[in-house]
């Protein structure tokens, strides 16, 4: 039984198609890349996946459940977390309580609890803030937790959005752009670092547009132009596939 | 913990100290009646300003605040003048009517955001005013309820008339410190985390397994069902209420003792709430420029002090490192 | 048939009246997103100008309507400068906070410098006529007329002149304008100043209609956040529709049923509006 | 983890209290203590000074004002040989009864004031529950919630007639100027609040003992700006005479403005406007059929034109209200020197209900009303009545309330 399914899938905005009749398939463990130009609706696919969006038409499946109908938070407790492509944190919060705040899934909450400072509450809470100094040590952010999250630089920003969604203890993770705006020692701590959350039996997809991690990381590759899907396989066969390139470098594909 | 925490952890000694100060103040002011009176006012302005700042902590402020203060209060007394149940159960009817109206009315006024969340909130609170000056059998109209006797408290060896100013004194502060402790102890939990971070990112909190509706309706909830409680207490002690006694004024000034106060922490409204009721009492009798005066100190406030007072600390412990520092 | 004829008449000349007053807050809570909560005491110095012109000095009536708008356009902008400036791109609620502060001061002040006495402002034009046994005074069709005709010259006035083009520009976002050389601070207190001498204006045309006293403002000010709410944020047709919508529901209702009820229905309405179209009938979506 | 602080520093909340009550504390201080020369009476004001109905507040204010500076200047009240001079406080109460319940207790409780006035229903009630358990004398002008109170007030005088009292002057003045049976049928118009339900009441009284069918009553917001859609519906079922009370001098110009506008020819009486300027400058040509009872705007005897001079060099400002308020102050007097005490307010009650005073700006004033209230406190006085037909005032009646002899 797949990973993530999606069957028939069509996204529609007012008039716009954002994805027509997209069927994709993810195993267990794997890493999948999501590529294709501008608009060519990778994060609409995202969008549907968590449930900010609802789906126009046609299902997706979460390890054989029927995720399509669901709000963003039943989803997130599937086990389905993402990333977002532009930074969104709790920019107030420090960076630990970032990554307390990421935790809610795993930590027993009550309103009795909290009010009584029950040894039970108190307990979950220790937990919750042991379990967010672990995830920060393990993306690298160990030495930044008190810092206010509006204070980090852009790269440890997306690292600490990373963080938040592992705080989530996702089963499959969704990464929308990870090395979006960084510097090429950055995407490779990145790629280093998406291949350590692998281990960890986290299936992964990600949509990227720097060629050298998408191709470095991911085992196969789901190419996308104007909502309908193009190429699918490994990552050597969708580069030499003709209709990518013309989809990425317009009509003048034949050049070298 | 982070910044906001750092603050609101439990600072034994201040909120001691402030504790102690209004358990002494009846004796302070050699028992002079009227200044007792201004305490038990304090005292409903700082629930009033604590519990608006509850919502607060998702991101919204209410203007039905004190709409909600006006069912608790309507629902004791009636139950008193109708059925004469004393204060002790009024309390807790007012509660449990409070809360049910605040649960049927959060979930569609959930649906809305920020400035459209503020004007649907005070439409409602218009709409429950007009709806005790409207009904004129049964709330009174514009009459009002007359006659709420504050009740006794009958412990067999022991009988306290809370028409005594100085007992209703102390009752006002157990409630009130009884209110500003659960807000502080909810804020300072899980519980805490959660709604701030519905108030940081609502689309991130959702997206990490919150959910951010139903947070929502319980938040408005426990905030309506405390200052019902407190306008149970309100009606009690003036012994009389009408719709007037609810109008947007009293949100208003709420959540002015909010601003002026301080948004982030809550000893905000607490130190809010304090300072503007002494500074409206002690502006009484200067008659005509009353208002005048009472605007001039909340724009000075605002625009001289943003932030608000809880920040007052801050910068002067900045001063005081500077000075130590040259 | 004369009552419902009346109800109309009546209806359309107060919802216009309305939507005169909601017009100038379209543009400073609309388009500038500042809660101007003292639009009302705006208002209320406008026509108080009015009275201080026509009736005390006894100088020409529309020449007083002119200089009311410019005294508090001036006002407006002089307000925005020093209290709404330092506030921008800090939360809205401080905004609100400091408006609430100006209502108390200004019709605090009022009732010292005006007296408590309410007064009249003799109107320009009198007598009336009969349509259908319906009686319509002139002084309702011409202060109609006003508020159509500044109704369609701020329409105008956003859609097409240079500064209009520029206010809505800004209030879109206010970044990229200044990138395109918008000096924004001049922007902002001129939509400021615009706003408050609409509601100026709005209040010399009230005044004369009816009578002046300083604590009028605050109803003004519930009613004009009423309809632009109705109406949707930053449309100008918008502020003209729900105007519409209330001063026919203030008139129906109250005439049929009772005055009360119209109220809470109408704020019944605003809630829902709220809740389930948050835009308005016109206006864009804020966030 | 957390920087330690220096143990110096002031902590915060209690920095912020101390600071806020060191701030407040001196405009708390009770203020008889300071000067005290020689003995005086303190007269207490929990009078509206703000909001809607700051226009009566003013005037009453005036009233004692005026007359504690007069008192003063002659000497001041001789009791027991003794002159103890007059000081008025008055506190606003923005017209709402928890702020009025406020101010009466600072003047009762930290004051000291053994005599407080109030004015408008809601700030006398709010008075009310502070004043009667205090044993504090309390005067004021307010309409017709004495049904609300019951009887058992024994310390609270009314020294303004409510629409029920003045009925009986202006009523026989309508039935003589417009006919008896040109009056069958009558409607009400007044505010939403405490002030109109307390008219309302009166007025039903009233015309009850006349035997005049009451059609509608409506009420108005106070902030109301267009009075055509109410009077539409008033006049929809043709009553012969409208009452609007308690409407300040704009608000009935603008009813009867919209009335005459809308084709309704009937009397239209205001028993609280009590100035005709507004209401001609207003309704222009449309004021007509005015009926302003209690209102006397052309002070006639030489007192009379001595308030109104008194008042126009202190104040700037005159109306007939802050006139028909202008005796209260005396009478208290007349009670304190006949009570020979000003400390036993039971005695000073019992004698100012026997104070009848002459040469006041309303004419002869009594206190009335044992039968209905249990102690005489309603003051009745001469009312005058003023009218304006076809844009010319003029008091144009003048006669005692001819009481129903139960009262």
């Amino acid at each position: 039984m797949h990973e993530l399914e999606a069957r028939g899938l069509q996204m529609k905005f007012g008039g716009v198609t954002a994805i027509a009749g997209l069927d994709l398939t993810v195993e267990e463990g794997e890493i999948r890349g999501l590529i294709g130009p501008n608009g060519a609706g990778k994060t609409t696919f995202f969008n549907a996946c968590s449930g900010r969006y609802p789906v126009t038409a046609g299902e997706i499946r979460y390890r054989g459940q029927k995720i399509s109908g669901m709000k963003p938070h039943q989803i997130a407790a599937e086990g389905l977390v993402r990333t977002f492509q532009h930074v969104t944190l709790f920019k107030q919060f420090s960076v630990l309580k970032n990554v307390v705040a990421g935790n809610y899934l795993h930590s027993r909450h009550s309103y009795w609890g909290s009010l009584l400072r029950t040894r039970k509450t108190r307990e979950a809470e220790a937990g919750s803030v042991a379990r967010a100094r672990e995830i920060l040590d393990f993306v690298g952010l160990g030495a930044l937790m008190d810092q206010q999250a509006s204070t980090l630089a852009h790269g440890h920003q997306k690292m600490l959005g990373i963080a938040i969604a592992l705080a989530a203890e996702p089963k499959m993770l969704l990464l929308d752009e990870p090395c979006a705006g960084m510097n090429s020692d950055e995407s490779r701590e990145m790629i280093h670092l998406v291949r350590r959350i692998r281990e960890t039996g986290i299936t992964i997809m990600l949509i990227e547009h720097d060629m050298k991690v998408v191709m470095g990381l991911c085992d196969r590759i789901t190419v996308l132009n104007f909502g309908n899907e193009i190429a699918d396989g490994t990552p050597e066969a969708v580069r030499a596939n003709a209709q990518v390139r013309e989809a990425y470098l317009g009509s003048q594909a034949h050049v070298a | 913990m982070d910044k906001s925490d750092i603050i609101a952890r439990p600072n034994r000694l201040v909120w001691g100290g402030l504790l102690a100060l209004a358990l002494v103040a009846p004796a302070l002011v050699g028992f002079d009646l009227y200044m007792i009176h201004v305490g038990i006012t304090i005292s409903f302005n700082v629930a009033l300003a604590t519990s608006l700042w509850m919502i607060w902590s998702l991101g919204v402020i209410s203007f039905a605040h004190a709409g909600f203060m006006g069912i608790g209060a309507y629902a004791s007394a009636l139950v008193l003048t109708k059925l004469g149940l004393s204060m002790w159960y009024g309390l807790w009817i007012g509660a449990a009517v409070s809360a049910l109206f605040a649960m049927l009315i959060a979930v569609p006024l959930m649906r809305t955001r920020a400035v459209y969340f503020f004007m649907a909130s005070w439409a409602v609170g218009e709409v429950i005013k007009r709806n005790f000056a409207y009904f004129k059998d049964f709330f009174g109209g514009w009459d009002g309820v007359f006659d709420i006797k504050p009740p006794v408290l009958d412990l067999g060896f022991l009988q306290i008339d809370f028409a005594n100013r100085i007992a209703y004194y102390y009752l006002a502060l157990f409630f009130v410190s009884l209110t500003v402790w659960i807000i502080y102890r909810m804020n300072a939990s899980r519980t805490g985390t959660i709604w701030w971070a519905i108030h940081e990112n609502e689309l991130l909190a959702q997206h990490t397994g919150i959910n951010v509706f139903r947070q929502k309706v319980v938040c408005f909830t426990i905030a309506c069902t405390l200052v019902g409680v407190i306008g149970a207490l309100y009606a009690h002690y003036q012994t009389y209420i009408s719709p007037k006694s609810f109008d947007i004024w009293k949100s208003e000034f709420a959540l002015v003792h909010l601003i002026v106060g301080g948004l982030t922490t809550v000893g905000g409204p607490v130190a809010g709430a304090i300072s503007l009721t002494m500074v409206d009492e002690a502006l009484r009798a200067t008659g005509y420029f009353r208002t005048i005066f009472f605007g001039v100190v909340l724009i000075a406030s605002v625009l001289l002090l943003p932030g608000g007072l809880e920040t007052v600390p801050a910068r002067i412990r900045k001063l005081f490192n500077r000075n130590s520092q040259k | 048939m004369s009552d419902f004829l009346q109800m109309g008449l009546t209806g359309l000349s107060l919802g216009l009246m309305y939507a005169l007053i909601a017009i100038g807050l379209t543009l400073i809570f609309g388009v500038m997103r500042i809660i101007q909560y003292a639009h009302g005491e705006m208002f209320m110095l406008g026509a108080f100008a009015l009275y201080y012109w026509h009736a005390e000095l006894g100088l020409p009536y529309w020449a007083g309507v002119a200089f009311s708008a410019g005294l508090i356009f001036c006002l407006g902008a002089v307000l925005q400068v020093v209290l709404f400036k330092p506030l921008q791109g800090k939360n809205i609620l401080y905004s609100l906070a400091v408006s609430l502060g100006l209502v108390l001061i200004i019709s605090g002040s009022g009732q010292l410098l005006f007296g408590t006495t309410t007064k009249g402002i003799p109107s320009a034009v009198s007598g009336g006529m009969l349509i259908g046994g319906a009686y319509l005074s002139y002084e309702r069709i011409v202060i109609s007329a006003v508020s159509i005709g500044l109704i369609i010259a701020l329409w105008a006035f956003l859609r097409h002149s240079v500064t209009g083009f520029a206010i809505r520009a800004v209030a879109e976002d206010p970044q990229t304008a200044a990138l395109q050389g918008i000096r924004t601070d001049r922007i902002h207190w001129i939509a400021f100043g615009i706003g408050s001498a609409m509601a100026a204006i709005a209040g010399c045309m009230m005044g004369t209609l009816l009578s002046i006293v300083p604590t009028m403002g605050f109803l003004a000010t519930i009613k004009a956040f009423m309809i632009v709410i109705m109406g949707g944020l930053g449309s100008v047709i918008g502020a003209l529709v729900g105007g519409l919508i209330l001063g026919m529901i203030d008139s129906v209702i109250t005439t049929t049923i009772s005055g009360d009820i119209a109220i809470i229905l109408s704020f019944v309405v605003i809630f829902l509006i709220l809740v389930f179209r948050p835009s308005g009938l016109f206006g864009q979506n804020w966030d | 983890m957390r920087k330690t602080s220096p143990p110096l520093l002031m902590n915060r909340r209690r920095l912020l209290t101390t600071g806020a009550v060191a701030l407040a504390a001196p405009a708390l201080l009770p203020r008889s203590a300071f000067s005290q020369t020689h003995k005086t009476i303190k007269i207490g004001g929990a009078v509206p000074l703000s909001g809607p109905v700051a226009y009566w507040g003013h005037s009453t204010a005036q009233g004692f004002t005026d007359g504690a500076a007069v008192i003063n200047a002659a000497g001041g009240v001789m009791i027991n040989g003794e002159p103890h001079m007059l000081e008025v406080i008055d506190y606003d109460t923005k017209g709402e009864v928890a702020d009025s319940r406020a101010a009466t207790l600072r003047l009762v409780e930290q004051d000291k004031v053994k005599y407080v006035y109030s004015q408008a229903a809601a700030s006398t009630v709010g008075m009310l529950q502070v004043t009667e358990p205090a044993g504090v004398l309390s005067i004021v002008a307010c309409w017709g919630y004495l049904e609300l109170f019951g009887k058992d007030y024994p310390l609270h005088f009314r020294a303004e007639m409510s629409d029920y009292e003045q009925g009986f002057a202006y009523l026989p003045f309508m039935q003589e100027k417009y006919g008896k049976d040109a009056l069958k049928t009558a409607a009400f118009i007044g505010p939403n609040d405490q002030d109109g339900t307390d008219c309302h009441a009166s007025y039903k009284r009233l015309m009850d003992y006349y035997g005049i069918t009451q059609k509608s009553a409506e009420f108005y917001n106070w902030e109301d700006t267009d009075f055509y859609p109410i009077v539409a519906k008033t006049i929809s079922d043709r009553p012969d005479f409208i009452v609007t009370s308690p409407s300040p001098p704009g608000i009935t110009a603008s009813i009867v403005k919209a009335a005459r506008e809308l084709g309704y020819t009937g009397p239209i009486s205001s028993p609280a406007a009590s100035e005709t300027t507004t209401i001609l400058e207003v309704a222009g040509e449309h004021a007509d059929g005015v009926v302003l009872p209690v209102t006397n705007v052309s002070p006639s005897t030489d007192t009379q034109k001595a308030i109104e001079k008194r008042f126009m060099d202190r104040f700037g400002t005159f109306n007939a209200l802050a006139g028909n308020y202008s005796w209260w102050i005396y009478s208290l007097k007349a009670a304190w020197e006949m009570a020979g005490t000003a400390e036993d307010t039971k005695a000073v009650a019992e004698a100012l209900a026997q104070v009848q005073l002459d040469d006041t700006y309303v004419g002869h004033v009594k206190w009335g009303g044992e039968k209905s209230f249990g102690v005489a406190r309603q003051g009745i006085y001469d009312c005058y009545t003023t009218t304006i037909d076809k844009g010319v005032a003029q008091v144009e009646d003048v006669r005692f309330p001819a009481l129903p002899d139960d009262y």
